[in-house]
């Protein structure tokens, strides 16, 4: 079977009787990605920004499901299988060290300056 | 289910499909909100009996049996009111969302042999995980009521559940462990026969390991003594002060929700799951392939089996709850951290020398070997074909009736 | 105070910058004994400042007094402390007889060294379950209650009333004991004994209840002179006084041949002619567990006390007297006597100029002294702490607002 | 996971608009829309609690994303950590803004729309990447995946069972994965040790009571220093600084 042009593709996404492909994750990935990263850059809330690195990550890690599931991929192609399964465990396990840091730098930072406005950490300013 | 109502009825796919999810999640959702009416009931009653009462009498007839239902009644026509200085969706969210999580763990929960939602291949993590979101809409509930006592109840619980998963997961780790299998149903399966194959039975260390699972789970699901959140002598009622109607009864059908999902755990864990304590269907010569009613008589045996021991244990946690004063903050966290982390610990390490050195299990024979890894894994090329664990059971949406 | 909250090793200091919270605990709060208010000062759970508000209880009884007979003012004595309303009426009424220097007959006496040490007991009953509700244990508080009211079902017998009896009145008591009362009542000593090992199985000795209290509220020995605290709440921080053996004359006569010893920790130990769980490692004299303690000692105490003065009563020959007028006129002159009740020392002060009623009535209650010295056992403890030092106090707003 | 199922049924059924309706789509459909949406609304709140609220809905449906893809373990697992994550994230949220002025704190109009235009250009850009291949457009070949919790735990531990090299025995250190793993445990041992020190608990300099008397104010000067918090007043106060 062709694969169908772009254009229908798109249309044929929000189709309910066709089988998802890999691409329908790889959007929900790239929105999730967006959406951490427009987070990450417009909050001014320490914790907001670090809930956009949170959903960056889940982006990626959307995608590196989307790619080892067997159930997505094509006939005869040939998924990830359980290496990106294991890259999404270890992006999770790192996900979790990386929120106890950055939290651990928030309280920090709220104890130095009695607030979590990171507009306000401009001490380095010249 | 999907199988019989397509063959034998003759529904076309999507129709039997949807019947058959529905027909589990109307069923699970019986199981919540009918479980939480009996054992409301059951706790007055409980309660009533400890303290030289007769609790309700007159409801619905001898002994009260209606009053949850009367209650319910009324608190439907009650005004669901709202603080002024509230956070609206929030304050109106969070009794759903703590409900949701208790009924979503109830899913992967198997009530027999082949009778669960969805059997799930990580099941008794999926639980675990599940049961903690619980907590979220607690947090919302006493964050979105703008009253002090609300919100020291939310903290309370967020500090106190967070730190109780640690040795829940510990605890919870150690069966799976035995079993090789994270999916209940086969955990339960591993434990059939006597009373002595039951994982709680299998060495001191797992013995030891129950009673730390009983002490976190009755933590995590905010009983006394570990009642904090809602202390009423602290608190006020913690962080359901503001509530009132039917969004302060979602938290109380969530919360006897729990209660008997933690209770169903332990049962699967550690006490056999559906398995009796006495083999009595084996011992009379049914099995799954005797005759046409044997399974379900054997299914139907099991499902009182696992209902009896969850049942069981929530009226532990109520004798608990009615016999001892409630812990501090500090001391719980201590309970928590100094004792029942490491105790856990050490018992699992304990529990895993012993599968190493002791397969078998205390007594000998008895245990069966555990873990699915098959011989053939680690031998190379040819070990693909033997690989998989078989897959056939657990593609199902619903599997509640056989 | 600085230092001892520095040294204390319950609080956790944590270098987060943290805002500090005034909470309103009451009027309406579940573990303020009625409608003390008390505005908590706190840092997270730690409180660094209690400040209690009283007065909403405040009826006027004293200026009420002025207007009335010495006898029309006993009904509004019973109204002070509800739970010990014998022992008001007994204060009130030796006060004026100490006026009057009129002397009761032997048989009245007896009778009302009976009827005040019952009362005490009651009292204590209440207190000891209200404490248990306090620490979040529900049922001890039905258990005392039980008890009590049997207790109550006697004074109704004997007076007609269960709560507000004005049964001790001056010159005597309004009636005598109906036939058979005292076996009734020798019955229900009999029956009580053993029922005081469950409150020290339940509370006294629970590990969570000593948790709790022990080491909590220390009041120093010193501090409960300077504050003025009187009754098990002096007695707890180990200062050897009760009036009914250091008091006045005129009151200690009324307990002249009994044998009884003060509950306290003295050399160490407390008395020992009974038997009595040992004291629990950790607690440390004047804090919370002591109090309680004394409280229950002293429960034991009047049940001697009553065995006592059953057999004095009815070795009395004769009547017990007519109480005076309704309308007598007192000689001119004032009179302050301090009797020992359930709380504590109550004192009544009367200015007589010769008419049927008092120039000027004044109480001096215990409990508000006794609730003068939370500020400073609150600084620097839990909020669960709060509940537990207050109700370890056990105080009546009645008597402190009168 | 749902099978798909095979026309000529639904077709003799006579319901074919509901009867072609493809669960596993149907219900990624769902999952997708709850995810995206929630995540946009993470960017769109202001305040952090409603902000950590929207994460966890994000979180949760993307986890049922994975359920959908035949990855259980991950799904479990992102439940559990993610969300347990987040949770503390929110109490974090909570008890550092619990005063009024810092749950909401608006972003400038002029970033909000900045943020708005690389987005939307970071988005078509990822998009169109993803949708370039062919093969990845191609719908799923229904392949019913095999549990994963039992091979991926052992790929953890070193010994890969799903993908042997053909025609040679298993190299365990080779194929598996247990260095990374032992790295991430060390990992997150040194992090977890890192945290509790960045965030010990400190004793005061100065006594408690002192810093409570010091702050006992003038009422318009409380007010004036709502904003930044009684603390820091106090500590002004203390140290003799204009605050």
């Amino acid at each position: 079977m062709m694969p169908p042009p772009l254009a229908l593709s798109s249309l044929l996404a929000l189709s309910v009787t066709e089988p998802v492909s890999v691409a329908h994750y790889l959007v929900v990935g790239a929105i999730l990605f967006t959406a951490g990263v427009a987070c990450m850059a417009t909050k001014r809330n320490a914790l907001g920004v670090l809930m956009g690195i949170e959903l960056v990550l889940n982006g990626a890690n959307v995608n590196f499901v989307a790619f080892a599931s067997p159930y997505l991929a094509a006939d005869g192609a040939r998924s990830l299988g359980l290496d990106g399964q294991a890259i999404a465990l270890f992006v999770i396990l790192l996900a979790a060290a990386e929120a106890a840091v950055a939290l651990a730098i928030t309280l920090n930072f709220y104890n130095n300056h009695a607030t979590v406005d990171v507009d306000r950490a401009d001490d380095l300013k010249g | 289910m999907v199988d019989f109502l397509t063959s034998t009825i003759g529904l076309s796919g999507w129709l039997a499909w949807t019947l058959a999810a529905t027909v589990s999640a109307v069923l699970i959702l019986n199981v919540i909100a009918g479980g939480a009416l009996v054992f409301i009931w059951a706790e007055r009653k409980v309660s009533a009996r400890i303290q030289d009462r007769l609790g309700p009498t007159r409801t619905g007839g001898r002994f009260g049996w209606l009053q949850s239902l009367a209650d319910g009644i009324k608190l439907l026509a009650k005004e669901d009111l709202m603080p002024e200085g509230a956070d609206g969706m929030l304050f109106r969210l969070a009794p759903y969302v703590s409900f949701c999580a208790s009924f979503c763990a109830f899913i992967a929960l198997p009530f027999a042999f082949d009778v669960v939602g969805q059997r799930l291949n990580v099941a008794v993590f999926f639980v675990v995980a599940v049961l903690g979101l619980e907590v979220f809409g607690v947090i919302l509930a006493g964050y979105a009521s703008a009253s002090k006592w609300s919100l020291f109840g939310a903290m309370r619980e967020a500090a106190q559940v967070v730190s109780y998963e640690v040795p829940l997961g510990m605890c919870v780790v150690v069966p799976v462990m035995l079993a090789g299998s994270m999916d209940m149903v086969t955990i339960a399966e591993k434990q059939a026969g006597w009373f002595w194959n039951w994982y709680v039975f299998h060495d001191p260390f797992t013995f030891v390991i129950f009673w730390v699972y009983v002490t976190c789970a009755v933590a995590s699901v905010n009983r006394a003594p570990f009642d904090l959140a809602e202390a009423e002598s602290e608190l006020v009622a913690g962080f359901h002060t503001e509530y009132s109607g039917l969004r302060w009864s979602y938290f109380f059908m969530a919360e006897y929700g729990s209660m008997f999902l933690v209770s169903a755990m332990a049962a699967v864990l550690f006490l056999g799951g559906w398995n009796g304590p006495i083999p009595v269907a084996t011992l009379l010569g049914f099995s799954e392939g005797t005759g046409d009613t044997a399974p379900y008589l054997i299914r139907l045996l099991g499902l009182a089996n696992l209902v009896g021991k969850a049942s069981l244990g929530v009226i532990i946690m109520m004798w608990i709850r009615w016999t001892l004063p409630r812990l501090r903050i500090d001391q719980v966290m201590t309970t928590c951290l100094k004792y029942c982390t490491p105790i856990a610990a050490v018992m699992f390490a304990g529990a895993m020398l012993w599968q190493i050195g002791l397969p078998g299990g205390l007594i000998p024979g008895a245990g069966r070997p555990g873990g699915e890894i098959r011989e053939g894994w680690l031998e190379g090329p040819g070990g693909r074909a033997a690989a998989p664990p078989a897959a056939d059971e657990s593609r199902d949406v619903a599997r509640v009736a056989p | 105070m600085a230092n001892a909250i520095e040294d204390d090793p319950r609080i956790i200091e944590f270098d987060v910058r943290t805002d500090e919270m005034l909470v309103n605990m009451g009027p309406q709060h579940p573990s303020t004994h009625g409608v003390l208010r008390l505005v908590l000062r706190t840092d997270g759970e730690i409180v660094s400042e209690v400040e209690p508000h009283i007065g909403y209880l405040h009826r006027c009884a004293e200026k009420i007094g002025e207007n009335l007979t010495h006898r029309q003012w006993i009904p509004y004595t019973d109204r002070m402390d509800y739970l010990a309303a014998m022992n008001m009426n007994l204060g009130w009424s030796l006060a004026v007889e100490k006026l009057m220097k009129y002397e009761v007959s032997e048989k009245a006496r007896h009778l009302r060294v009976l009827i005040a040490e019952l009362g005490r007991i009651a009292s204590h009953l209440v207190g000891m379950g209200a404490y248990g509700l306090d620490l979040g244990t529900f049922s001890p508080f039905l258990y005392a209650f039980r008890e009590r009211e049997k207790i109550l079902d006697l004074f109704e017998e004997a007076c007609g009333a269960r709560l507000t009896y004005s049964y001790i009145t001056i010159g005597g008591l309004t009636a005598d004991l109906p036939p058979g009362w005292l076996q009734r009542c020798e019955a229900f000593l009999d029956q009580f004994e053993p029922i005081i090992q469950e409150y020290h199985t339940l509370l006294t000795t629970n590990a969570i209840f000593v948790k709790r209290t022990a080491g909590v509220g220390v009041l120093s020995r010193d501090m409960a002179i300077e504050y003025g605290c009187s009754g098990p709440v002096l007695r707890g921080s180990g200062v050897d006084q009760d009036l009914r053996r250091d008091g006045e004359a005129i009151y200690t006569a009324m307990y002249d041949g009994y044998a009884f010893e003060v509950a306290v920790q003295k050399d160490g130990h407390y008395p020992r002619d009974h038997e009595y769980p040992a004291v629990p490692a950790g607690t440390v004299l004047g804090d919370c567990w002591h109090r309680f303690f004394v409280r229950m000692l002293e429960v034991v105490q009047s049940m001697d006390l009553v065995r006592q003065s059953i057999d004095r009563y009815s070795a009395c020959k004769g009547t017990i007297g007519e109480p005076l007028k309704l309308a007598e006129k007192m000689p001119a002159g004032d009179a302050y006597l301090e009797t020992e009740c359930p709380k504590g020392q109550m004192g009544f002060y009367l200015v007589s100029d010769g008419s049927a009623k008092p120039w000027r009535v004044r109480a001096r209650s215990s409990s508000f002294s006794n609730l003068a010295v939370t500020p400073e056992l609150c600084r620097g403890c839990l909020i669960a702490d709060v509940p537990a030092v207050v109700g370890s106090l056990d105080i009546v707003m009645g008597e402190i607002d009168r | 996971m749902t099978p798909t199922i095979p026309m000529a049924d639904l077709v003799a059924g006579g319901l074919l608009p509901l009867a072609a309706i493809n669960f596993h789509t149907l219900f990624f459909l769902l999952f997708a829309a709850i995810a995206c949406g929630a995540a946009v609304a993470v960017v769109a709140a202001d305040n952090v609690v409603r902000m950590a609220l929207f994460l966890v809905l994000s979180l949760a449906a993307t986890a049922g994303l994975f359920f959908l893809a035949g990855a259980e373990f991950v799904g479990a697992m992102q439940l559990m950590i993610y969300v347990g994550g987040t949770l503390v994230l929110l109490v974090f949220g909570v008890m550092l803004t619990a005063q009024a002025p810092f749950v909401t704190m608006k972003s400038a109009g002029g970033d909000r729309l900045l943020a708005g235009f690389v987005g939307v250009a970071l988005l078509a850009m990822l998009v169109l990447a993803g949708l370039s291949v062919p093969a990845w457009r191609q719908p799923a070949s229904g392949t019913v995946p095999e549990p994963t919790a039992t091979p991926l735990g052992m790929a953890l531990v070193g010994v890969r069972v799903d993908q042997p090299p053909a025609g040679q025995p298993v190299d365990a250190v080779r194929s598996g994965y247990l260095l990374p793993f032992e790295i991430v445990s060390v990992h997150l041992l040194v992090v977890l040790v890192g945290a509790a020190y960045l965030a010990r608990a400190k004793r005061r300099k100065t006594p408690r009571a002192i810093e409570v008397a010091a702050s006992v104010e003038p009422p318009e000067a409380v007010a004036e220093h709502a904003a930044i918090g009684r603390t820091r007043a106090a500590a002004s106060v203390l140290t003799g600084e204009p605050s």
